[in-house]
């Protein structure tokens, strides 16, 4: 039993990082119908800015001007990626567009950072284990669970308590209704493009101690965010979240209960919620036509 | 436009295109033999020869230090293999068949090489394995681990200078069965070399009288958390593990088991790959302890090694590995086989290769067996991180 | 006409819908007999989208039946009622507007003549389903245009292809959601034009805003208020009806009487 | 990707398509009639009655008879390795045609068709090791089987459109090939190797380049008229109508899942035939052959060749498949930088895909395409 609360715990510390990456993914998409497949991209060079500053295991401050500096990079990044977005309307083309963007980041960092395989050590002072339930357990993911917590809070806060909130969500709902309200829906648009990016980098960030960094990743961490949105709607915030931990339990616990299908689970889960219900477990609100 | 005048002109044009084509007669594919160009191999004293490797794609690290161990033999012989100059064209294997059998056969029938290097995708290998063998072109594998490249499949004109996945952890299993104590846990990445490495230590481990506590395969490419895997292998009670990866995942795995910390109380046992190179780089201090089998270390004290060491150093930067030592060997074999030759054509070059003899390489004196896989020593290796950056300590030798 | 003699065509049954609390339809029954031009017509938020919604089958209905030709349809989905002869227009025309005209009107021809999955020919060689999109084209004043792409169709043109793809379903009921909104006072006078040469025996139901039109084209007209049937009758007897102009007077929005439905779009 | 379809799913509600700017013309070789749609609109204000597409449609056939006969001529002149090229992009080229099926003609983004791809290899394969090397057998059987797993899988797709339509045959793509990976009987992640090479009519075995060249030409081109023929029936009229404007098809009483599930299984045929053509050109075939990175490489030639036409997909697929194995390699194995350079290129210089530069349209789409951009901007 104590092996597979391990695992719970392991999930959380999982879906607190896909939330954090899934989150811009899917509110780009709801508000602009943009499905941003540079997104993992983004995420990548996160991961190589703490390559950069925090490889062998540097202090918290070093970690944390990491972050900043992962936030600033993605945020430029996802303005970027906004702006040559809004030069097309046709909806593959977007996605070839972000596709090739996608790219051309990858071999940019493979050339700035070779083809190696690299590691990051977490921050010195919780670079160590504790015991939980007779297991070591890293001190490092308990901190990644306690972020994710912090994060949705926020989140929540800022996207069902706030103005900006209400506007962010009208925009998914119905974007030529708050146009034509008046409101200049290409700031915000952009804000939540850049605000998505620099979530995703500092993902990147903080997922380094556990994943590392290395050439591919962004497209696994990409086909997760994809499913983390699918699963729990396009364009909610609630539904991130709610898919992140999902996806983080299926892939942990999951795993611990069956692992002989280990690498049918998180595709057969998706594919379970999607003919159930089509929408995604917690859809956003569209507006409605009567 | 009339109907009859495009027709006319449509035809016209077909006709003359046609006709312009086969009179030209600059080559054709219609031939039984795709590559019987006579004298296309080696003009005017020159040989050519192709090098596929990885350059992009996960194996792209394993790419680049073959490049560099098959460019580094070069450097020190003058550029000249078996006395000719050498034109060395370097194709990208990429991450599997999809790219690296259509590589492949470009150096072979566009390239007109003499013989191609390289192939780390075992896959690819054994796609190309029928290509080589009618096409009657020597094919070097200097990495590329299938049992079956030079077992069920073998062919005349395949030769391997690497080693065979079985080989590799058959090695290791009479000594984990000698040092662990108990009962070993085996897991490896689920593909064919995983399945393949796993099969050869629990032969020879269970020969040796090795009690297995379980077996577990992970997805392969897909696994980025090991923690239900670790767990599991907790409540087994196993006293040892054994393991196969490589690449990003060989980094995960030794990090998330010395962070889950079984690493104090579980030593680990794996086929070398699991701390090669870059990996061993960034694994550091994680990887400590670490027991493995491989045909090289950059530890082992000939001289003939140091030297390689640090010419290697010295081109790259950084230290070699398996992978540059078996592209590097297989530059020397052909090296001698080219010089043995008594032709040009592919039959004449295989058979040099039958005769080239002992290989004296950084990993010791080698030779090809009768199914043209090397006949090697392999060594256990320990991982040590005292001072500075990791490397594979040579515990001792393995039979 | 007595349409309570006949079978009606359409038949609703205490057809209730509600939102949560609000009950948008409340119990209405109306009957419509077999050729009938029927219009629904109501302050705003007097519920006829909704109800036009529910008897289309594109809404749900929370309680009553819909009944066509006596069979209850009610759990039908739309889809299911068109293939029964009973389909509906949209208020923004939806078409299919990467096709050309004629594609649009072939695609209700041949669902109609059950070729709609048949790839052993070129479509043009089912020279029936051509010449009767074509028809159909004709009928509404479009033939001429359809080759063009129906993205490049004006306003009054799409509500004219509109209707030239709901008669190509050979429907025995059209339901028309306010086919006027937002044309042109020319456009207005052609549509009802159309409206008034449709076959004799195929059954409207028209929801309309502009009283001109309603009173122009309809036999019997149901005003609807606040969810309910206030009255139903010819015409005339709408007109003079006090109950009705109380509704419209009380609801201070006596321009939705006579002026042109605004804010539709 | 069809996301006024998700809009509308999800909730629940239908959102008028009437309501969205499209009104461009020339926005779309997603037309109707991909093939002479575009002449159509070209051709402006013809009478409407006639068979006003005649002439073009001469010329087209003139341009096609002069590619198939460019094509057949290649093993005449060409070395072995360019015409195995040209043999590979046409095998692919099938592939992308069923994705074109999916994705240009019935606006359905389809991750998965590489599932079927591989199940015509393997099968392809497999007869050829165990039953006969007879390439007409080994391409019908791949063709069956791709159309048996695309009937056998395919329920649990066509049911969603846009990105759940994405992800569901994501997942499908991403279990078989996790199955084959692992499946001992066809060769696990190492593949099936040992193919002796086909033969046609009982006759002798084709070992040159070029005869098989010329098998999987004749085949591709089979497959290509088929696809064509499907697409003009009135069937391909009603896949587009699916595409355009799903909620009206229902509402005009069809039932889009029905004719999307057709669909499906017919991809599922093309790719299994595809497959077959693959494997015996290749004579392997491995997991690796049937990956994310083939089935998206795949998409992304429809996309760039211009979704709904048939023959810029078939050009995309070259395109995409020159640049990967040929570009590689001579720069240092950066070949994804060059691809992804092509990607942003092809959405900025070519907005409707290869299939958008037929001369005249050319100058008609900048100018159009400066509206829009116009048109957005302001809204």
């Amino acid at each position: 039993m104590a092996t597979y609360l391990v695992s719970v715990l392991n999930g959380l510390a999982m879906g607190s990082l896909l939330f954090a990456i899934a989150l811009g993914l899917s509110l780009v998409f709801g508000m602009m119908d943009v499905l941003n497949l540079a997104h993992g991209a983004v995420y990548l060079v996160g991961a190589y800015v703490a390559v950069a500053l925090v490889a062998d295991g540097a202090g918290v401050a070093a970690f944390v001007l990491a972050v900043l500096a992962a936030a600033v990079a993605g945020a430029v990044l996802g303005g970027l990626l906004a702006a040559l977005t809004r030069a097309t309307a046709h909806h593959l083309d977007q996605a070839l567009l972000t596709l090739g963007v996608a790219l051309v980041v990858g071999e940019v960092l493979t050339l700035a950072f070779g083809t190696d395989v690299h590691s990051i050590a977490a921050p010195e002072p919780v670079g160590g284990g504790v015991t939980v339930l007779g297991e070591t357990y890293p001190v490092y993911r308990l901190l990644v669970i306690g972020f994710g917590i912090v994060l949705a809070v926020a989140v929540y806060f800022l996207v069902e308590r706030s103005p900006l909130g209400s506007l962010i969500r009208a925009t998914v709902a119905d974007r030529a209704m708050v146009a034509a309200l008046g409101v200049n829906t290409g700031r915000v648009l952009v804000g939540v493009f850049a605000a998505g990016a620099a979530l995703a980098a500092v993902g990147g960030v903080l997922a380094g101690p556990i994943l590392g960094a290395q050439p591919g990743l962004d497209e696994k961490v990409l086909l997760l965010a994809l499913v983390v949105v699918v699963i729990g709607g396009l364009g909610s915030v609630r539904g991130a979240l709610l898919g992140a931990v999902l996806i983080g339990q299926v892939q942990a616990l999951g795993t611990a209960l069956l692992p002989q299908y280990a690498s049918f689970l998180v595709f057969a889960a998706m594919a379970l919620v999607l003919l159930l219900r089509p929408t995604g477990l917690l859809p956003a609100r569209t507006a409605v036509h009567a | 436009m009339g109907v009859v005048s495009v027709f006319s002109l449509s035809r016209t044009i077909a006709g003359l295109a046609l006709g312009a084509l086969v009179l030209s007669g600059c080559g054709s594919s219609l031939g039984e033999s795709d590559t019987a160009e006579p004298g296309g191999g080696r003009s005017g004293g020159d040989v050519k020869i192709g090098l596929l490797v990885p350059l992009s794609g996960v194996y792209a690290p394993v790419g680049e230090d073959m490049k560099a161990g098959f460019e580094l033999y070069l450097d020190q012989h003058d550029g000249k293999l078996g006395g000719h100059d050498v034109d060395l064209v370097t194709a990208d294997e990429g991450e599997g068949p999809q790219t690296g059998v259509p590589a492949a056969q470009k150096l072979v029938t566009q390239d007109q090489v003499t013989a191609v290097a390289g192939v780390v995708n075992s896959a690819t290998a054994l796609g190309l394995r029928d290509f080589f063998h009618e096409s009657k072109k020597p094919l070097l594998i200097a990495n590329a681990g299938a049992d079956a490249i030079t077992g069920a499949r073998k062919s005349d004109y395949v030769w391997r200078t690497s080693f065979s996945n079985g080989g590799v952890s058959g090695a290791l299993g009479p000594a984990v069965a000698e040092e662990a104590k108990g009962s070993v846990y085996l897991m490896a990445a689920d593909y064919a070399a995983g399945k393949e490495m796993v099969a050869g230590f629990r032969k020879s481990f269970e020969a040796a009288g090795g009690k297995v506590a379980g077996e577990k395969y992970t997805p392969f490419g897909k696994t980025q958390d090991f923690q239900p895997y670790l767990s599991a292998i907790r409540k087994s009670g196993a006293d040892a593990v054994f393991a196969f990866y490589a690449g990003a995942e060989a980094v995960n795995f030794v990090k998330q088991y010395k962070q889950f910390g079984l690493a104090d109380k579980t030593p680990l046992y794996g086929t070398g790959f699991l701390t090669e190179g870059g990996v061993l780089a960034a694994q550091g201090k994680a990887a400590a302890g670490v027991k493995t089998s491989l045909h090289y270390s950059t530890e082992l004290k000939s001289a003939r090694n140091k030297e390689f060491v640090d010419a290697y150093r010295q081109k790259s930067g950084k230290p070699p590995t398996a992978y540059a030592v078996q592209a590097y060997d297989a530059a020397a074999v052909l090296d001698k086989a080219l010089a043995k030759a008594s032709g040009d054509s592919g039959e004449d070059l295989v058979k040099a290769l039958g005769g080239v003899g002992s290989i004296d390489s950084p990993r010791g004196a080698w030779k090809f067996d009768a199914d043209h896989n090397p006949q090697q020593q392999f060594y256990l290796r320990e991982v040590r991180a005292d001072e500075g950056p990791a490397v594979n300590a040579v515990v001792r030798e393995l039979d | 006409m007595t349409p309570q003699r006949v079978t009606p065509l359409l038949e609703l049954r205490g057809l209730t819908r509600s939102y949560g609390s609000l009950t948008a339809v409340d119990s209405v029954d109306l009957a419509l007999a077999p050729g009938e031009r029927h219009a629904l017509i109501g302050p705003n938020g007097a519920g006829k989208s909704t109800l036009f919604a529910t008897v289309a089958g594109t809404l749900r209905a929370s309680g009553g039946s819909v009944l066509l030709s006596g069979q209850d349809v009610t759990s039908l989905p739309e889809g299911e009622r068109a293939r029964r002869g009973m389909v509906r227009t949209y208020q923004h025309s939806s078409l299919f507007l990467d096709c050309s005209v004629l594609d649009n009107v072939a695609l209700a021809v041949q669902r109609v003549h059950r070729v709609a999955h048949r790839c052993d020919r070129a479509a043009r060689r089912f020279r029936h389903i051509d010449t009767e999109a074509r028809r159909h084209l004709d009928s509404v004043g479009l033939l001429g245009r359809a080759q063009d792409m129906a993205a490049a169709l004006s306003h009054g043109e799409r509500r004219q292809l509109e209707v030239a793809m709901v008669l190509a379903t050979e429907p025995a009921l059209v339901m028309f959601d306010e086919p006027t909104a937002g044309m042109s006072a020319a456009e207005t006078e052609r549509f009802v034009a159309l409206m008034e040469r449709l076959p004799e025996r195929l059954t409207v139901l028209i929801v309309e805003h502009d009283l001109d039109v309603v009173f122009r084209l309809a036999e019997r007209v149901t005003v609807l208020h606040l969810g309910k049937v206030l009255a139903s009758g010819p015409p005339e007897a709408i007109r003079a009806d006090e109950a009705v102009q109380r509704a419209y007077l009380g609801s201070a929005r006596t321009e939705d009487l006579f002026a042109e439905a605004g804010g539709e779009r | 990707m069809n996301i006024k379809a998700v809009k509308a799913m999800r909730g629940g509600t239908h959102v008028p398509s009437g309501t969205t700017p499209v009104s461009e013309p020339l926005d779309g070789d997603s037309a109707c009639d991909s093939g002479s749609g575009s002449e159509r609109r070209s051709g402006g204000h013809e009478s409407g009655t006639g068979d006003s597409a005649k002439g073009p449609g001469r010329r087209r056939a003139v341009v096609a008879v002069a590619v198939v006969a460019l094509l057949a001529a290649a093993p005449v002149v060409l070395a072995p390795y360019p015409v195995s090229a040209m043999s590979r992009m046409l095998a692919f080229a099938v592939l992308v045609l069923s994705v074109d099926l999916l994705t240009g003609v019935t606006g359905l983004p389809a991750l998965g068709q590489a599932a079927y791809f591989g199940a015509g290899a393997y099968t392809a394969v497999l007869i050829g090791i165990h039953i006969t090397s007879d390439a007409l057998v080994q391409t019908l059987a791949g063709l069956v089987m791709g159309l048996v797993a695309a009937a056998v899988t395919g329920w649990v797709a066509v049911r969603a459109s846009g990105i759940v339509f994405l992800m569901l045959t994501l997942a499908i793509g991403e279990s078989v090939h996790q199955v084959a990976d692992t499946w001992q009987a066809v060769g696990a992640s190492n593949g099936l190797a040992g193919m002796p090479p086909i033969t046609l009519f009982g006759g002798p075995p084709l070992l040159a380049a070029g005869f098989v060249h010329w098998w999987v030409l004749a085949v591709a081109v089979a497959v290509f008229a088929a696809v064509a023929l499907v697409v003009r029936s009135p069937y391909g009229r009603t896949l587009r109508g699916i595409r355009d404007n799903e909620a009206r098809m229902r509402a005009l009483g069809y039932r889009p899942a029905l004719a999307r599930y057709g669909v499906f299984c017919l991809a599922g045929a093309v790719a299994g035939a595809g497959g077959a053509l693959w494997a015996q050109q290749a004579r392997f075939f491995s997991p690796g052959d049937m990956g994310f990175e083939v089935a998206a490489l795949a998409l992304l030639s429809v996309v760039i060749g211009g979704p709904g036409s048939l023959w810029g997909p078939c050009l995309g697929a070259a395109l995409v498949l020159l640049v990967r194995d040929n570009l590689s390699a001579s720069i240092g194995g950066h070949g994804p930088l060059v691809l992804g350079a092509v990607f942003i290129a092809v959405v900025f210089l070519m907005p409707r895909g290869l299939a958008g530069l037929t001369g005249a349209r050319l100058r008609g789409l900048i100018a159009a395409r400066g509206a829009r951009l116009r048109k957005e901007n302001a809204s």
